[in-house]
């Protein structure tokens, strides 16, 4: 038992939760709960401690685990080409979104005290949905990876479909389709990779492809490299497969929606970091332009869409395609500035979009509408609740002192460097996303109260945990950014390194 | 192609199962129907003695002339026979199917129709039977053991499914 | 040939054979001096004792290198013995599924029947996996054919069963007729029935007609025996017969049937196809040469059945259809014709199995206790049974492929299959996948009726022995092989070596 | 003292923070704990300033962010610009700190307010100490978030919300150009520090059509923020704040930022003519048009407002026109004296409840101290000699006509002349004449309200004197002190002076004939340019006109994108499902029962397969 | 040698089938149905028998098939007229058209 299996044990803890739970009786909604909610708590002591670990200097490789898996053809001396192995690793960018998960799944947790039936089935669901998160993130190879991939899709179609609201089933059947077709696309590319080179390695595949004489024509590689963006492109997500994206956020229960928002679209970027930039940076060059030009067109059509609607839920969705466009702009800008700018945007969307969805959740739990014409003039009643809404919004819509600011900034800079022409068109994303904030946040908590909410009652107790972690977060990350960008150091220099540049 | 005994044989032959079959289609009644194909039938296993297989034609004899018109003629007597098989409705499947059939033949007979075989002299007129016997009982035990067990499945499964049930079933 | 010489073949190979068709004897000698009132599920215990040990005897044979009695007519290859363990399992599993089975008009006096009838159709199989003569494939598999034509009609009061048997069989002598027209070609080419001289002797094949003609009986074979498989052009009789037939009966067609349906199809085409010059010795095999048509059949019987199924509300025509699209599937490895071929459609058929047979398992239980196969009878499943829902969720899961089970392995070995070497297939794959992602809908419709929906009928129920066996170790195989597949893939890849011997 | 300059901002950070957690326990003492960090900070302000007066600069910095090998930093300095900004802001924060405590008073929000002041005051010092571009923009985007708090403080008026509303997404739209100008600059000398930007500026390593690029994106920035035009119509309607948050805010610190910022920049404007005479234009229109707006308005704090507009244009145009001490010096004495006036015209509405004009009057007699201070603010804005705002407007109209701009001379002089005559509107309405509304409870505020406005009174009178053509010039000289490029120091012929004295002289005649011995009619005016005063009244249909081109033109993008959205998006994926569906639909019709139609589906099925080989040749 | 080509009777074959399919896949009467899969299958012997004689290796095996194709057709006639009874004694009909009771 060297550090070696403290991977495996972080990925799978939320797994004995599940066994545990299984032997529950199914009514005690307070018991349930809390060993749901503490079953998220090793996976956030083991994440927390690798950052420390890797904070303190030391080698993230010493988690790596590789274990043989799946052998296909029969093949084992040759070597070992078609096998497959189970093999989890960290390096400072994964290791981030495992620290994000780790938080946002505990927080979630937490906010699942909104949760009003089958507590247990939902909890079950939550934890499988933690693991596939988890390892998604610490997968070295694509199929492993794509395994957890799939593993958060279906928890998440029943935590959707079953506990969400109106249009819950829908919602979930849109969620599955469309990320059933990215991942389909997925698994296609995954597979030719497989079948071309005889490994899904991250590093060896790095090393296969992009060897002068590799297994791969250019032609091909542009193609698995647009499948990549296809897949990814769903998941992010990138303008028009956003669609499904948008009742996923307004119908799902709000721990549901919390992790969705805040890590499973964080999975497209990771992925189009990791596998889009890592495999194909030539093809990621060529296409650069278009990238960016999706980027903006994300940008602004969410900022767009965002000032027209009436459900704060809604503005919020778009919101969060908006906020997506901002990764794209800087990973399209192929320079240290923009990646590390899309590398933050995606941990601080992650923390923005938790903290705002719980805060929604908060509110409808206590008035049942989302929508602005509603809530008119809340921070009469719940001042609390309008400050940090508030807050949350001069966050999203990128307030230096918090995360915000510093991955947009970052991301913009990129661009600036690259195109300049693209991203002068992209800063009036910057204007809109104030405009649409506040226009839907004053719009609920300023002005004349349309209704009385003498009787509701403020945030209280427990629920000030998420809100204030999730804000303490966000303005740690805002002031001192060196806390994401020392672990991303080492990361950034080998993509960078990649890129030629 | 020299005009031999061989030559009108096989003609006629071919013309009355072909006949036959033509009838088969075009008949109404569906007794004349089956009567029109047991001449088929019959003409086929001229056909095989054409070709020297005796055996065979004795068996298509018994079987097919015999043994299968004969349940099939029960057949029809048994089950409710207004006799009349007119075709209605489904013209459009009719005519892609004829269609298709053409299609078939055609290609078909492009690889038949000029099938360049080096004829090599044979022997199976000789003692066909005996040839047949020795074939079957040695190289071909094996199928032939499970050909029996497929009879015994199809006779079981017969008197299954064709006996009239004793208790309550007949509502007739 | 005498005595001697007969009896100086191994027929120890055919031990597992030979058990079948001992039991399938004595059951019917026994169930005729049976009382007429007493149980016959002795009997089925018996033919599950019967499968079992066919197994054991199966397995006993592994180590045995290539063994054929009496010209090929019956040989024991790798290939053989690979796919006969499948079908075996699937066989004890369907015979599990039988002695359960207890529906309104169900097979009432015929039970003793049905156990030996079945034997002989599995028997049929068995025979069709290991023959090297098309003669002997050809008898198995109308053995196989009729026995499931009976056993298919076997509901006699119930009009659905009676109908869906005389469709079967009418489909099924056409289908038989296309495909020996087919073999009869080959047989006039060659001049022989055994697949390896018929493959030695296409393989020097430089008379352009004849292949022409080749050509013609690949593709009649083909059609032929894709009855079997019920792949598209000859799929449509699979959902009205599937749901016609007792359900044992439909589980043991969608999965016993088409895995020797595939076996016959693998066996004879590559053996007689595989090498048959196009153009002269040394040329492109026909076999390749129509890969592009089988890639066509094999899209259509994806799309078809994937599409189609969309629209169903009774739930066995939906697994017809379901059936239908995974026949497709791993026709899709068929195509690829590589190295990779073996083993994806061998992992699947596996996966299949079990996914297949859990998921009839619990459609026949479902059907007992509501009287109808709607998929609207699963609503509240969850609410009624929770164990036996999360079951059947995980079947669904493996038959749409998701990752943790069977199924995403079987996958991953055709997509393996279809993208290696120089001529990916990737419009194939592509079809595949997407597919793949329209079966999602109605897989999880069946999965929104049973998590989401409330339930009409709130009653809870028992599961009987047989079927809680069938769905316990389909669920549990089915997790297994998804989580460790080696367990499966080491064990196809030590014992029977990459099925090298094939033509041997 | 000045290595612990970064403690200042960090008083008031500390108030915020004490406020926000304890502020409901503390009640209105959280009065006490803001003023007291804040006289903490201009204590501290002062000392550095008296050090910095003849110190060098001070500069330090850590590195904040790293970039691959970039790395951004983040620091403070001191220098003259900043030290005289800490001071300032310091003071007036301070003062209006003790303001607030009065006027305040029962407010159910009252630590709030604190709070909020604290926050903005934290992000103001922490503006004016920031040594490099990046700081600053943070900075600036801070003190735009305290000012929409304060702005919005009375949250449940609509206006309120409007108006807040507004001010922020208007100085956002100006944030962007200097976001833009900032990274632009940053990619040509790889840095943010100011220093290393004037470095490359003067060692011409970047091209000259960049430096004006990018200075006039960064001038986009304090557009925005200090209200010229055509940004500055959110200015006017920020005044739905409390009135101590006008004064503090809107009047003497962040609208200056703008004016700060172009100063802080001055050597990159310098650089490029164009830039400096796009600075130089704004600001002189600004400057005209905004106070032909005061004219008219019947709102106190409105009228105040757009004197602030044109106030700021007016030190845009000193800045515009290389007068860097000019603009600097002004901006000084506006602190004073605007910060005065809003204090003073707070102690009236504390003293009669309305803001509008038309219902004041009279209220000399009664508001025996508020009176006095207003008409010191009033004369020191109109350039009545020997006041502090005499001086420095001298200094830019000196500065305009030096720099060559005679159109713009001239329309600086019109706007003093106006500036004479809407204040002194103004203050003969509220104080001289009959009471035209309801004052049976007027009466002089408390002390913590007239405190400030005395000592903001005395420095409105003394404030000038730092620099004067008499005196000697010793701001001046201080600020340029070490950089030879700000030196340019303007002399303006004393004719200037005189001409300048005479038209404010002028319009506060006009404005007593009017309003105080009214032998002209009110409506003399408004009745000859009917039109024209309507327009006024209106302040140019600007914000029609925004609400007829920008916001329909976002709000038709927005539709459109909906439209986008739900017809082309969805109904592409809708005819997908539906091809799909439809494929199935039919896939099922032909699953006719027909046993027959299954065979020939089969045979035809595989008739094509072999009519296709046949012709495509097969094998022969 | 014989006068009558090997593809006389292949074409004979051939055409028999053509008739025996399109009458299996057209005729109402379900009888009528299966006695032409039977001539169907009695075109496949004709091949059989053919090649027997006159195919690429002329052998017994041809009618050795042949042989077990007719056992087996009349297994399967046997067995498709048991089931047409069964059905009979249902639905009292014969027609095929009628069997539709499961569709779509």
């Amino acid at each position: 038992m060297g550090l070696s299996s403290v991977l495996s044990m972080l990925v799978f803890s939320p797994l004995v939760g599940i066994v545990v739970l299984l032997f529950m009786p199914k009514s005690q909604e307070k018991l349930i709960k809390t060993v749901g909610f503490l079953f998220t708590l090793p996976a956030l002591i083991l994440s927390l401690a690798a950052y420390f670990h890797y904070q303190a200097g030391k080698d993230l490789n010493d988690f790596s685990v590789s274990v043989p898996w799946i052998q296909f053809g029969n093949l084992q001396d040759e070597h070992n080409l078609f096998s497959v192995y189970y093999e989890l690793g960290l390096n400072g960018f994964s290791m981030l979104l495992v620290v994000l998960v780790a938080v946002v799944a505990t927080l979630a947790a937490i906010a699942s005290i909104y949760i009003k039936k089958e507590w247990k089935g939902f909890f079950m669901l939550f934890l499988l949905l933690e693991t596939g998160m988890l390892g998604v993130f610490t997968a070295q190879n694509l199929i492993l990876f794509f395994v957890f991939f799939e593993v958060t899709l279906i928890p998440t179609f029943f935590l959707v479909g079953k506990w969400g609201y109106f249009e819950k089933e829908k919602a979930a059947y849109s969620f599955l389709i469309y990320n059933g077709l990215g991942s389909a696309i997925l698994l296609i590319v995954i597979m030719i990779l497989f079948s071309k080179t005889g490994t899904t390695n991250i590093d060896a595949l790095y090393q296969t492809i992009n060897s002068p004489n590799g297994p791969l024509s250019s032609d091909l590689k542009m193609g698995l490299f647009i499948g990549f963006l296809l897949a990814f492109g769903v998941k992010l997500p990138i303008v028009p497969l956003h669609t499904w994206m948008l009742r996923v956020h307004v119908n799902a229960p709000i721990p549901t929606v919390m992790i969705h928002s805040g890590i499973l679209l964080k999975i497209g970027a990771y992925g189009l970091i990791r596998f889009g930039m890592g495999l194909f940076p030539d093809q990621f060059d060529t296409l650069a332009v278009l990238l960016a030009i999706l980027g903006v067109v994300n940008l602004l059509f969410g900022a767009y869409l965002a000032f027209i609607q009436t459900d704060f839920k809604m503005v919020l969705a778009y919101s969060s395609v908006s906020h997506m466009g901002i990764v794209l702009i800087g990973l399209a800008a192929m320079n240290t500035a923009g990646v590390q700018g899309a590398i933050f945007q995606v941990v601080s969307h992650g923390l923005i979009s938790a903290l705002l969805f719980f805060l929604v959740g908060a509110l409808y739990e206590r008035t049942e509408t989302s929508m602005i014409g509603n809530l008119g003039g809340m921070a009469k009643g719940m001042p609390i609740i309008a400050g940090f809404l508030l807050l949350g919004a001069v966050a999203s819509l990128g307030l230096p002192g918090m995360s915000g600011f510093v991955s947009e900034f970052m991301a913009f800079l990129g661009l600036f460097k690259a195109m300049p022409v693209i991203a002068a068109i992209g800063t009036l994303g910057i204007i809109m996303t104030a405009a649409y904030l506040l226009r839907s946040v004053l719009g609920m908590t300023f002005g004349k109260a349309h209704r009385d909410f003498a009787g509701t009652l403020d945030l209280k107790g427990v629920e000030y945990v998420p809100v204030l972690i999730l804000t303490a977060l966000i303005v740690l990350i805002g002031v001192y950014p060196s806390v994401l960008s020392t672990p991303l150091h080492s990361t950034l220099e080998t993509i960078m390194l990649g890129l030629g540049g | 192609m020299t005009f031999s005994g061989e030559f009108l044989a096989f003609m006629i032959l071919a013309l009355v199962a072909v006949v036959g079959g033509v009838l088969l289609l075009n008949l109404r009644k569906v007794i004349y129907m089956v009567v029109a194909l047991v001449f088929t039938f019959v003409s086929i296993a001229g056909i095989y003695v054409l070709l020297s297989a005796e055996f065979i034609a004795g068996v298509q004899i018994l079987i097919y002339s015999g043994a299968i018109t004969i349940i099939m003629l029960f057949g029809i007597m048994l089950t409710h026979h207004h006799g009349e098989d007119e075709a209605h409705g489904g013209k459009w499947r009719k005519f892609l199917l004829f269609l298709g059939v053409v299609g078939f033949a055609f290609a078909v007979y492009m690889g038949i129709y000029n099938l360049d075989i080096e004829q090599v002299p044979t022997k199976l007129f000789e003692n066909n039977t005996m040839q047949i016997g020795k074939a079957l009982y040695t190289k071909h035990i094996i199928p032939f053991e499970v050909t029996s067990v497929l009879l015994l499945v199809a006779l079981v499964g017969a008197i299954v499914l064709a006996k009239k049930d004793e208790k309550g079933a007949d509502e007739e | 040939m005498d005595l001697e010489t007969l009896s100086s073949f191994k027929w120890e190979i055919m031990t597992p054979e030979f058990i079948i068709v001992v039991v399938a004897a004595v059951l019917s000698m026994v169930d005729l001096f049976m009382p007429k009132k007493a149980d016959r599920k002795i009997l089925g215990w018996v033919s599950i004792l019967a499968v079992l040990a066919a197994i054991v005897s199966l397995v006993g044979l592994i180590d045995n290198g290539v063994t054929s009695i009496l010209d090929d007519t019956f040989r024991l290859d790798s290939f053989a013995k690979a796919f006969k363990l499948i079908i075996l399992v699937g066989a004890a599993l369907v015979l599990f599924l039988a002695v359960s089975y207890k529906p309104k008009d169900g097979l009432e006096e015929y039970r003793g029947e049905f156990y030996y009838l079945f034997l002989g159709a599995v028997l049929g199989a068995m025979i069709m996996t290991s023959s090297g003569d098309l003669i002997t494939l050809f008898v198995g598999l109308e053995l196989l054919s009729i026995s499931s034509y009976i056993l298919a009609g076997m509901r006699k009061k119930n009009i659905n069963s009676n109908e869906s048997a005389m469709k079967y069989v009418i489909n099924g002598g056409i289908s038989s007729a296309i495909a020996l027209f087919g073999m009869s070609y080959v047989y006039g080419l060659t001049g022989t029935t055994n697949l390896l001289s018929i493959a030695g002797k296409l393989h020097t094949l430089a008379d352009s007609q004849q292949a022409y003609l080749l050509g013609l009986s690949f593709l009649m074979i083909f059609v032929g025996l894709s009855f079997k498989l019920a792949a598209a052009p000859f799929h449509m009789w699979a959902p009205d017969v599937y749901q016609g037939a007792p359900t044992p009966v439909t589980a043991f067609l969608s999965v016993v049937s088409k895995t020797a349906g595939f076996v016959i199809v693998v066996r004879i085409l590559l053996s007689v196809f595989g090498f048959a010059a196009t153009n002269g010795p040394g040329s492109e095999p026909i076999l390749l040469n129509m890969q592009n048509y089988l890639a066509v059949i094999a899209g259509a019987t994806m799309i078809i059945g994937n599409v189609v199924a969309l629209r169903q509300t009774n739930i066995k025509r939906m697994f017809a259809y379901s059936s239908i699209s995974h026949a497709g599937y791993i026709l899709v490895a068929l195509v690829s014709m590589n190295y990779f071929m073996f083993d994806a459609i061998w992992f699947y058929l596996v996966a299949y199995v079990f996914m297949n047979l859990g998921a009839f398992a619990v459609i026949q239980l479902i059907a007992e206790k509501t009287g109808s196969e709607n998929i609207s009878d699963y609503a509240g499943l969850y609410r009624r049974n929770p164990v036996l829902a999360v079951a059947m969720g995980i079947l669904i899961l493996s038959l749409a492929g998701f990752p943790g089970t069977a199924g995403f392995i079987g996958k991953l070995n055709i997509f393996t299959s279809a993208f290696v070497g120089q001529d990916a297939h990737y419009v194939l794959a592509s079809v595949m996948i997407a597919t793949t992602v329209v079966s999602y809908f109605y897989y999880f419709g069946v999965m929104t009726q049973m998590f989401f929906r409330p339930a009409a009928d709130k009653s809870r129920f028992n599961i009987p022995f047989g079927i809680l066996f069938v769905i316990f170790v389909s669920v549990v195989a089915s997790v297994w092989f998804g989580v460790a597949p080696n367990a499966a893939l080491d064990f196809l890849h030590e014992n029977f070596n990459g099925f090298t011997d094939f033509l041997q | 003292m000045m290595e612990n300059a970064w403690i200042i901002p960090l008083f008031p950070l500390l108030s915020f923070l004490i406020l926000l957690l304890f502020g409901k326990r503390l009640k209105e003492a959280s009065a006490y704990v803001g003023i007291l960090l804040t006289l903490a900070s201009l204590v501290y302000s002062i000392l550095v300033l008296i050090e910095r007066l003849d110190a060098p600069n001070y500069v330090t910095k850590a590195d904040w962010l790293t970039i691959g090998d970039i790395h951004l930093t983040a620091g403070f300095e001191v220098n003259q610009l900043n030290a005289l900004m800490l001071f300032i802001v310091s003071l007036v924060s301070f003062l209006v700190h003790t303001y607030s405590k009065g006027y305040m008073h029962g407010d159910e929000r009252f630590p709030v307010f604190y709070a909020y002041l604290g926050l903005f005051t934290f992000a103001m010092l922490g503006l004016v100490i920031s040594p490099n571009l990046l700081q600053t923009y943070v900075f600036w985007e801070l003190v735009g978030l305290g000012s929409f708090l304060l702005i919005g403080f009375y949250y449940y008026k609509e206006e309120a919300k409007a108006a807040a509303k507004k001010a922020f997404i208007m100085t956002r739209i100006g944030d962007v150009g200097l976001f833009i100008g900032m990274i632009l600059l940053f990619w040509q000398t790889k840095s943010f520090e100011y220093s290393e930007i004037f470095k490359a500026v003067e060692a011409g390593s970047i091209s000259q059509t960049m430096i004006t690029l990018t200075a006039i994106l960064i001038f986009v920035g304090a557009v925005g923020k200090s209200g010229q035009f055509p940004l500055h119509t959110w200015l006017p309607d920020a005044m739905e704040g409390p009135t101590p948050v006008s004064a503090l805010i809107h009047a003497a610190t962040m609208v200056a930022a703008g004016v700060y910022l172009v100063a802080a920049l001055f050597p990159l404007f310098n650089a490029s003519e164009t830039a400096l005479m796009t600075v130089a234009v704004v600001g002189g229109f600004t400057a005209i048009f905004a106070a032909s707006i005061g004219l008219v308005q019947t709102d106190i704090k409105r009228v105040l407002a757009y004197s602030t507009v044109s106030q700021l244009g007016y030190m845009m145009l000193a800045l515009g026109s290389a007068g860097y001490v000019a603009g600097v010096f002004h901006l000084m004495t506006h602190a004073f004296f605007k910060a005065l006036l809003f204090l003073a015209a707070g102690s009236v509405i504390h003293a009669v409840h309305t803001q509008d004009i038309e219902e004041m009057g009279g209220l000399w007699k009664k508001l025996r101290l508020t009176g006095p201070l207003f008409l010191i603010g009033t004369l020191a804005i109109s350039g009545v000699p020997l006041l502090s705002g005499f001086f420095s407007k001298d200094e830019i109209l000196a500065a305009a006509w030096e720099g060559g701009h005679p159109i713009l001379f001239l329309l600086a002089l019109i706007a003093a002349f106006f500036t004479a005559f809407y204040m002194f509107r103004l203050f003969f309405m509220v104080f001289t004449g009959n009471p035209r509304g309801n004052q049976e409870h007027v009466h002089e505020s408390p002390t913590s309200m007239t405190f400030p406005m005395i000592v903001l009174g005395v420095l409105a009178i003394i404030g000038g004197y730092v620099n004067t053509p008499w005196f000697g010039s010793f701001l001046g000289d201080w600020l340029t002190e070490g950089n030879e490029a700000l030196a340019h120091e303007a002399e303006g012929p004393v004719w200037i002076m005189i001409l300048a004295t005479v038209v404010s002289l002028l319009g506060i005649y006009l404005s007593w004939l009017i309003y105080g011995k009214r032998s002209i009619s009110r409506n003399w005016l408004s009745g000859k340019g009917d039109k024209m005063h309507t327009i006024l009244l209106n302040k140019y249909y600007v914000d029609e006109f925004y609400e007829l081109t920008i916001i329909k033109l976002t709000k038709g993008i927005s539709y459109l994108a909906q439209f986008i959205d739900v017809y082309i998006v969805e109904g592409l994926v809708k005819g997908v499902t539906g091809f799909v569906q439809g494929l199935g639909m039919s896939g099922s019709k032909l699953q006719s029962g027909q046993v027959q139609t299954y065979g020939a589906v089969a045979f035809i099925g595989l008739a094509v397969l072999v009519v296709i080989f046949a012709l495509t040749g097969g094998y022969l | 040698m014989s006068s009558v080509p090997a593809s006389a009777f292949l074409a004979l074959a051939l055409i028999l089938f053509c008739i025996g399919l399109y009458g299996a896949l057209t005729k109402r009467n379900t009888v009528i149905v299966l006695i032409s899969i039977e001539l169907m299958l009695n075109a496949v012997n004709i091949n059989l028998v053919t090649f027997s004689k006159y195919g690429v290796e002329p052998s017994i095996t041809g009618q050795i098939f042949t042989l077990f194709a007719i056992a087996v057709a009349a297994a399967e006639a046997a067995v498709g007229l048991a089931i047409l009874f069964s059905l009979y004694r249902n639905k009292r009909t014969v027609n095929i058209d009628k069997m539709d009771s499961m569709k779509h």
